[in-house]
């Protein structure tokens, strides 16, 4: 293992901030669910990530890891969210298999996979305003970060930036897909709950390997 | 926010522990938050399962039972149930002819279950069916949305599907009748006030005194717009109309449901279905079954919808044929 | 005020309208306020009429119907009904065995039924007998004062005694049965927030975020006092509580209610249940059948009551009889 | 007739008076009701009045023209209020007799009779909050008015006084009868609903009779 590769204990230390992301601001994304959707974004992420954290144990593998966390995440959520983060790590796990740490190249091909298991199961294009547009950006630009040689940590800030900007770009978008989408125009001019919380998402993946 | 409840979020878990004490003649299965009949479901008879968030009391809940629906799974309040829910009322339930998946069109309904069929099918081997229910016309349907919400019709396709599965058909028959249903029925709701999530602790929107909101859902998502606060008469036409312009319900007998959002006395529904029975018999609609109550809800939203479903003979009959569950008994 | 009404001094003929269009099961006389069981009484059978101000529906027009009531009149919301009303009724319903009034002890509802039944019998000679129910613990029984409020124990009363008539027992027999039905029930009542009389155009008290009325009734009148509002559980024992000091349950058999006050969602309803029944096993008090839904409400309160009733095997066998009306139907 | 009999013209336009004052003062009754009742006064009083003077027509006598009101507000208003009124105005009729005008001595014994109609129906006792706590004073001031050698027109002036003192005595009692009897204590504090229509009922008469 190098300097540069992201052992278990990271990976873990990025669930566990995103815990502390999505419990801290359960209020701000309900609210933000409340108004184009149904004002349970941030109990669900919550109880989700509480119980993620709960079931955690001890894993000795990346992939036993991201199946505990997927597998805990559809079994506890529910929602659109519940399948859609489930299938997230799910893929992370598959990807990566009985590893104990990623580097670079793993990490993104993991990251990638489970954002490829996002749109298969909920076939949102990029601009329908879902967890979508954070997260396509935030993995562009963690693999140019990646590209042009720079480390995990710095390209995990890299993915950090571009999800808040995809996050920022969902405001003016009118929802084609999710519960926002039943709004139909009225739903520009407010922030997607799921880009919100794959902003958080991001970011807390920036802070672990910080 | 006031509420009958003890802790945001214990309403589901504690709701189940009241409708376990309430119904001796059901089953309830705290861990997994199904709601099943009493005794296992008859050798050859399809088994109808659905569910979907909670807050819609009656629905699912209430409609177990002879007739109807043979498990329901209890999501979180407006979140849909989990895959494992699904998975495991597929198993009680399932008597070895097959079980028809009921699901209401939401990304995360539709989701969830299509997880638990994939994994009830691989693990079990139990045919599993499924119909998605999509009659709310004040959502554009297109292939490029997430398409019509699934609404009061839920209520129509469990009753009319559960006659149908009690007298024998098989999964193939059930699973057409429920389509044919849904591809007759429409639906459009309104709402007076917001529903308050529990866990939210407020009204999910604001609405001033001086307006309502005109095609909302069930989950308390803010309508598709926001009008003037207006009679009965008009509210009626803004339901109606939408409904009658969609699909044509002047060439047979219709049954028609005027149902309560959770928040608006027995009295004023009424007073509603008079209002949409004057402006059906004037389109040259005929009522043959009609409907008047709380039955898919949305928590404490005042407000309503209105349902018309195309029927026939065949659908009449199948209305008609004896229901025993504590949301709608009769012929038993 | 928010409501789905075209104006205040229409909404119960314009209501009636939606009951008569919904349910041609029934006859309803618009001119008279009268809802009646579409077939006459059947000779012999003592008929049962009750009425009271509209505004508690599925009380009382919603328990028309074989076994429970063959009349009801309609007042004004919150308003007793007149005595030409249950002149009218009385005259329609009689079969030639006599008419018991089911009467609520309010001193409107009292008087006016009292002038009926004088002129009934004075005019036409029908035998009319009457109970007066009086169930509400929360009330002061004095007789200096109106004495106790009828409130949930009416419907309890109407489809017991309802059985009774149905199975051919004379006048005397169902009147002596009524009475021993009222002096074995007791209620309590609870609300988080008013109601809102259309006439009036405002909530009929103003209640803070943080407190809750014990001991109201069904009228929108303020309760009996005012304190912090509190979680289920709490709320459960400010019921009950006062319910069990007042007469011993324990003895035997019990039929409870768990009645919603129209603006609280089912899903409060049976989470309310869960901690009376709690409470109840508790007591040691033995639940032999339950009822849990809106019965007997008070037009959008959100509130809930508890209605408890000792019963015996005659009382649960009267209850268990068929029943067949748009409010409560079983064994039909 | 005298100057000083009291004509049917008088008494058609004391109800008249009697039916302005309680549809002007709809709202104001409603909200005492709804204080310690059940917020139906107001439009239990002006859909009674309402419908009497619509079934006036032209009575020839005044037990007619009583039979009429009464019978109208039994079968018109419902709820404790219109079996009381209904009564009051019956009684009148009754004691009055086929006559075509009162005097001060038959409209005191009309008067009298109607209240302890009142009474005999309701039970109530001076002193329970009631409309019989505005009526009683009401009758005793026009009799010692009467008895003192004054005219009807001064002596319903003394009656309406009365009136008002026996409603605004109302205030600090706690209800032993009718709905406000339920609150208890909490029924302390507040004008009687009914004693306040019945002060209206007074001012017409005075009103009428000036
Ligand atoms: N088809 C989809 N593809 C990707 N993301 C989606 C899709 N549908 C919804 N989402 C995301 O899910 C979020 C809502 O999640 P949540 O509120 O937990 O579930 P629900 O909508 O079932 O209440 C939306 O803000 C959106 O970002
Ligand atoms: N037993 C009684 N005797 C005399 N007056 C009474 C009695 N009960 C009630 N009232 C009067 O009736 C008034 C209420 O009338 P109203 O609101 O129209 O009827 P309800 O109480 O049936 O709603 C009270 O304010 C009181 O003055
Ligand atoms: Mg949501
Ligand atoms: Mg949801
Ligand atoms: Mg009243
Ligand atoms: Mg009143």
């Amino acid at each position: 293992m190098t300097v540069a590769d992201v052992s278990l204990d990271r990976l873990v230390d990025w669930l566990t901030r995103f815990r502390a992301l999505v419990t801290e601001n359960q209020g701000y994304l309900t609210e933000l669910d409340s108004a184009i959707g149904d004002a349970d974004h941030g109990s669900n992420m919550a109880r989700g990530m509480n119980a993620v954290i709960d079931k955690l144990g001890e894993p000795q593998t990346v992939d036993a890891l991201f199946k505990t966390v997927g597998m805990t995440l559809v079994s506890s959520v529910g929602g659109a969210s519940g399948p859609l983060y489930g299938t997230f790590f799910l893929r992370i796990g598959t990807t990566a298999g009985a590893v104990d740490s990623l580097d670079g190249a793993t990490l993104s091909a993991g990251l990638r996979a489970g954002f490829e298991g996002v749109i298969s199961r909920g076939k949102a294009e990029p601009g329908d305003k879902t967890m979508v547009d954070a997260m396509g950006p935030a993995l562009d630009a963690l693999d140019a970060s990646l590209g042009s040689g720079s480390d995990p940590a710095a390209a995990a800030a890299a993915a950090f930036e571009a999800a808040q900007r995809g996050r920022d770009a969902t405001e003016p978008l009118v929802a084609r897909k999710g519960r926002a989408s039943y709004l139909g125009e009225r739903s520009a001019g407010h922030l997607d709950p799921g880009a919100t919380s794959t902003a958080f998402l991001f970011q807390a993946l920036a802070e672990a390997l910080a | 926010m006031k509420k009958l409840i003890n802790a945001p979020e214990a309403v589901l878990a504690e709701a189940l522990v009241g409708i376990a004490a309430a119904h001796p003649e059901l089953n309830v299965d705290h861990d997994n938050r199904i709601i099943y009949r009493g005794s296992p479901t008859r050798a050859g008879k399809v088994a109808l399962i659905s569910g979907g968030g909670s807050g819609h009391e009656p629905l699912h809940g209430g409609f177990v039972g002879l007739g109807m629906l043979d498990a329901a799974c209890a999501g979180e309040i407006f979140t849909s149930p989990t895959p494992d829910q699904m998975q495991e009322a597929t198993r009680v339930a399932d008597s070895g002819a097959g079980v028809l998946h009921i699901v209401k069109n939401y990304t995360g309904d539709v989701m969830n279950f299509e997880m638990a069929a994939e994994l009830a099918e691989a693990e079990t081997g139990v045919k599993v069916a499924s119909v998605v229910i999509n009659d709310d016309v004040a959502v554009e349907d297109s292939t490029w949305t997430a398409g019509r919400r699934g609404v009061g019709l839920t209520v129509l396709l469990e009753k009319i599907v559960g006659a149908a599965a009690e007298e024998g058909r098989d999964l193939e028959a059930v699973t057409a009748l429920a389509n044919r249903v849904n591809d007759n029925g429409r639906s459009m709701g309104m709402a007076l006030t917001s529903c308050t999530v529990p866990s939210a602790g407020k009204p999910t929107f604001d609405l001033p005194d001086d307006m309502m909101e005109i095609g909302v859902g069930i989950h308390g998502e803010p309508g598709r717009h926001r009008v003037a606060l207006a009679p009965a008469a008009s509210i009626a036409q803004q339901l109606v109309d939408p409904i009658l312009a969609d699909l044509d319900f002047t060439q047979g007998p219709v049954i028609a449901m005027l149902n309560g959002m959770g928040g608006s006395p027995l009295i004023e529904l009424y007073l509603m279905y008079g209002e949409v029975a004057k402006l059906l018999e004037k389109a040259g609609v005929t009522v043959a079954r009609s409907l008047v109550g709380n039955y898919i809800t949305s928590l404490d939203m005042a407000g309503c919808s209105v349902t018309l479903l195309r029927a026939d003979d065949e659908l009449l009959g199948l209305w008609d044929a004896p229901v025993n569950t504590s949301g709608l008994r009769w012929g038993v």
